[in-house]
């Protein structure tokens, strides 16, 4: 039981990832492809947060500032991760959607089935 | 946390992607709020300035550019749903030795994170611990943050971007906007390109 | 939008408030949540905010393209500059300890130009990115 | 006092490169950039590498802050040697890209494209270089970001759709690799690669070192192409621009297989890759699949630079199949081949590509007679096509002598025999176009095709020399993947 409380957070996470990780490769839909990357990379983050949580812990913001004051403070380094990963997501989404629109100005369409159709015919 | 998992699941199921994008901003605020039950507010803050901002307008953006109906897939979604659940069950099975959640005591909580605590401000001066790490002591990796925003940037002018530097451009935007593409053209075969290329080349 | 005079007088009041938080979250990062990145998107995301209530042409005025693009390498140049800066003080790369006469000040300083050059990348690629998407758009 | 700091110099310079050259706005002056670079990064990379054979391996603290607090670069034989590979390709693919550049990508975005191909070597260069296992990940989406870019701007609108495809891709084996270090982190709280080596001894057995170590493999095995995972490859190859493809073909998978080389070896260990996971089976199974199914697949190609892109993926085959062994000789095969397909694929690609400046396709149909219109160009092919398939006194020669070594050493000899017979279908591939451009009379009503130009030709014809070098003198390559291999191996070296 106690084992099912201290993990059954890592377990949502992995749900949310599973879903977004769904709909990349079962979508066909671009646009839809790259929410679902998002949705998948957010949860990642929420994995690498959730790491670094202590109980009792608070935001790593020193109070009194030499750092010996007696609160206990969150493990900052996988939110600085995590800072890096949101801005590589972002470019990765801008870029991706920069692609979905020139898809559609080539093709006249975003659906994956279509274009594949498209390709195949010379 | 329920919450996130109820919009995930519609997310996936409406397929109107106007829809889909706002749930996804909505997702993205959750998330944030998440961040911050987690103390990471530098992270939160950032997921929204992000996910709920910047890419839900990028998203709306594209949407207006190209359609916001999905169409029902043909195929059935069998091997995907496979794939995905051996993952999952992998990812499952890997938490299984994980230490409890919020335990001070984990592994990752006392190697390399303490000394940031105790350090960062004698070492920088600076009182947010993530800034220090950021800047300084991970500053590297900022550095390789930055390019990557910038390769974005440089990236999505290349795709997108129309012929600005010479002003000259400016009063046909029509044109500009098929000639600036180069591709519009559906044409597949490029031999009308490479044959005056070859003439020109014979001539030189 | 060109004839909504609540947003227009709302955003025209909004916006400078927007940017002032910007430089706020910029430059108050060291002692609370916020710095470069964030303080970026804010500042872009005013531009944005012009931009959909008056006009990409005018917002354009305010913003050409060509000063977009540069500002985007000026930041990064910025952030480089500092690493490289710390190369000449005789330091190892990125060692913004050297940059001034002692060693925490001269970290603060590293850091703050630093977070500078992220904020100034970040905001340039953003009103880039969100102009050209509407440029395509017409 | 400058030689302590080339660990820096060597990500920085094309660094500040990229945004030089987006400032200055010009494509000439960009490409001069670039190509002063390329040459800069090289001889970097040559003192770097003599460094290390000489003194042993380089620690460098970025920031000043000591490793497992800051982050570090660390250099020896095996990433010297990638490093030496990347750079050197970058520098004979930067003077190449002028004039295919010129031809193949609008004006005014010539600045745009050298910036973005700077960036790319910039990512590589930092993937291969730095010692902070969560830097990796920053620099491979500094590298994959730049070329989903530089890849959608070939011509055919195909490139669109394989850039986004590699795009999705690249982002989940990216997004994998992630976890895996996430997870990583949360067992042994550090990151720095030589940290997690001496904590990760304590853990080794629990499930989340594997999960993590499966998670890290896969991720990184999307990247390099290995066989199921490499759809995204052949399209992405095929439709890039030529210099794009000449520089990504010879240096991206390089760098994935490097990043493989040193997560299983440095960090997990080989003792634990053996005996936890099935890791050397699986990857022997995969990598032999992979082989004889890419190439039998590139048989069938029409496009030539897509026949070559399925010839990569089976060639990452034999790179992986060096690595499975576990063993010196079978190490030293997988890395020297790094370095020798390499300058085979880039000798090819070169040669492709000024077909395609010519014809402007490089469909087999439209090659019917080139051997004698393009008589430099189709030689060099054919070099690069013998020394493919492996023939003595070119460097695919050495690769494969020393992969079967190892297979021998083993007493595995199926698998030798599997080596030579899978030579035989690069043959077949090889031949086609052999055949249809030298015994094939010219297209009547196409117009006469002349040579490529001189700035095609000369670096097309460095690498092609290099391939008979480096097949006859193998001192040096072999010397270094030998250290390398030993190094890895927890051998000293």
């Amino acid at each position: 039981m106690d084992f099912l409380v201290s993990h059954y957070n890592y377990w949502i996470f992995i749900f949310l990832m599973m879903l977004g990780f769904y709909v990349v490769v079962a979508r066909g839909n671009l646009v839809k492809k790259i929410i679902g990357l998002n949705i998948f990379q957010a949860s990642v983050f929420l994995l690498y947060i959730s790491i670094g949580k202590i109980f009792g812990g608070t935001a790593p913001i020193l109070i009194d500032g030499n750092g010996t004051d007696p609160v206990i403070y969150s493990n900052p380094l996988p939110h600085v991760l995590i800072l890096t990963a949101i801005v590589v997501g972002v470019a990765t989404t801008a870029l991706g959607l920069s692609l979905v629109v020139r898809i559609n100005e080539a093709y006249g369409t975003i659906e994956e089935d279509e274009i594949s159709e498209m390709d195949l015919e010379p | 946390m329920a919450f996130l998992a109820i919009i995930s699941l519609a997310i996936v199921r409406i397929r109107n992607l106007f829809a889909v994008v706002m749930l996804s901003g909505i997702y993205s605020l959750l998330m944030a709020s998440i961040f911050v039950i987690l103390d990471a507010v530098d992270v939160a803050f950032t997921e929204v300035a992000v996910g709920a901002g910047i890419s839900t307008i990028l998203m709306l953006g594209t949407l207006a550019l190209t359609t916001s109906r999905e169409k029902v897939p043909m195929h059935t979604p069998l091997l995907p749903l496979i794939v995905t659940f051996i993952t999952g069950a992998m990812l499952v099975y890997g938490t299984w030795d994980m230490p409890a959640f919020g335990d001070a005591s984990a592994p990752a909580n006392l190697h390399v994170a303490p000394y940031y605590l105790e350090r960062s401000m004698v070492d920088t001066g600076v009182p947010n611990v993530v800034t220090a790490v950021l800047a300084s002591y991970r500053g590297y990796d900022t550095l390789g943050e930055l390019t990557v925003i910038f390769t974005a940037g440089i990236g999505v002018l290349l795709l997108l971007g129309r012929r600005r530097e010479t002003p000259a451009n400016k009063p046909e935007p029509k044109v500009a906007s098929n000639g600036g593409s180069g591709r519009s053209d559906p044409g597949k075969n490029p031999a009308p390109n490479d044959d005056s290329s070859a003439a020109k080349d014979g001539a030189a | 939008m060109r004839h909504h005079v609540i947003l227009r007088v709302v955003a025209k009041l909004g916006i400078p408030f927007i940017m002032l938080y910007a430089l706020y979250v910029q430059f108050h990062g060291d002692f609370g949540p916020g710095g470069g990145f964030q303080a970026g998107v804010i500042f872009g995301a005013a531009f944005i905010l012009y931009a959909l209530i008056f006009g990409l042409d005018n917002a354009l005025k305010v913003a050409p393209m060509n000063v977009v693009i540069t500002f985007i390498s000026l930041g990064l140049l910025l952030f480089a500059g500092v690493g490289v800066a710390a190369l000449f003080y005789g330091g190892q790369f990125l060692d913004y300890g050297v940059l001034a006469n002692d060693f925490v000040s001269g970290q603060h300083l590293g850091i703050l130009l630093v977070e500078l050059g992220v904020g100034i990348t970040v905001a340039a690629v953003m009103i880039a990115i969100f102009f050209t998407f509407a440029d395509r758009g017409r | 006092m400058i030689a302590a700091h080339y660990p820096a110099l060597q990500i920085v310079v094309p660094l500040i490169a990229a945004p030089l050259c987006v400032l200055l706005r010009r494509g000439m002056l960009a490409w001069l950039i670039t190509v002063a670079v390329s040459w800069l990064a090289f001889f970097i990379a040559i003192q770097l590498l003599q460094q290390v054979m000489a003194s042993g391996p380089i620690s460098y603290e970025l920031g000043g802050w000591a490793a497992p607090w800051g982050i570090e670069y660390r250099i020896d034989s095996v990433n010297a040697f990638v490093l030496l590979i990347v750079t050197g390709i970058s520098a004979v693919v930067a003077p190449y890209a002028r004039a295919t550049v010129d031809q193949e990508i609008p004006e005014e975005r010539h600045y745009l494209f050298y910036s973005a191909y700077l960036l790319c070597l910039t990512g590589l260069l930092g993937i291969v270089i730095t010692g902070d296992a969560f830097n990796v990940f920053v620099f491979l989406e500094i590298s994959s970001l730049s070329s989903y870019v530089l890849i959608s701007l070939g011509k055919d609108r195909k490139a669109l759709t394989a850039a986004y495809q590699y795009l999705v891709m690249g982002t989940i084996g990216a997004t994998f690799f992630l976890i895996g270090v996430g997870l990583v982190y949360a067992m042994t709280g550090t990151l720095n690669m030589a940290d997690i080596a001496a904590r990760l001894d304590a853990v080794e057995n629990t499930r989340t070192v594997l999960a993590a170590f499966a998670f890290i493999t896969v991720g990184l095995g999307l990247k390099l192409a290995l066989f199921p995972l490499h759809l995204w490859l052949p399209n992405a190859y095929a439709y890039a621009p030529s210099a794009v493809t000449v520089f990504l073909a010879a240096t991206a998978t390089k760098v994935a297989i490097y990043t493989m080389l040193r997560f299983v070896f440095t960090l997990f260990g080989a003792d634990f890759a053996l005996d936890v996971t099935l890791l050397a089976e699986f990857l022997m199974a995969l990598a032999i699949v992979g082989v004889f199914a890419a190439s039998i697949t590139a048989i069938f190609q029409n496009n030539i630079k897509r026949m070559l892109a399925y010839s990569s993926v089976a060639q990452v085959g034999y790179m992986v199949l060096g690595v499975s062994f576990f063993s010196v000789t079978g190490l030293t095969g997988g890395i020297v081949h790094l370095f020798n397909h390499a300058m085979m694929k880039g000798a090819l690609f070169m040669a492709l590509g000024a077909v395609f400046y010519r014809l402007g396709t490089v469909h087999l149909d439209r090659m019917r007679g080139l051997g004698r219109q393009m008589p430099l160009t189709m030689f060099a092919f054919v070099i690069g096509g013998f020394s493919l398939i492996g023939l003595p006194l070119t460097v695919g020669f050495i690769s494969k002598w020393y992969l079967i070594l190892a297979a021998l050493e083993r007493g595995w000899w199926p698998i030798a025999a599997l080596v030579l017979l899978s030579s035989l279908l690069a043959v077949a591939y090889v031949w086609r176009v052999i055949e249809v451009a030298y015994f094939r009379d010219p297209p009547a009503n196409h117009p006469k095709v002349t040579e490529a130009p001189l700035s095609l030709l000369v670096p097309m014809w460095v690498l092609v020399l290099a391939n008979i070098y480096f097949g006859v003198d193998t001192s040096l390559t072999i010397g270094v993947a030998e250290s390398a291999a030993k190094s890895l191996l927890g051998m000293g070296g």
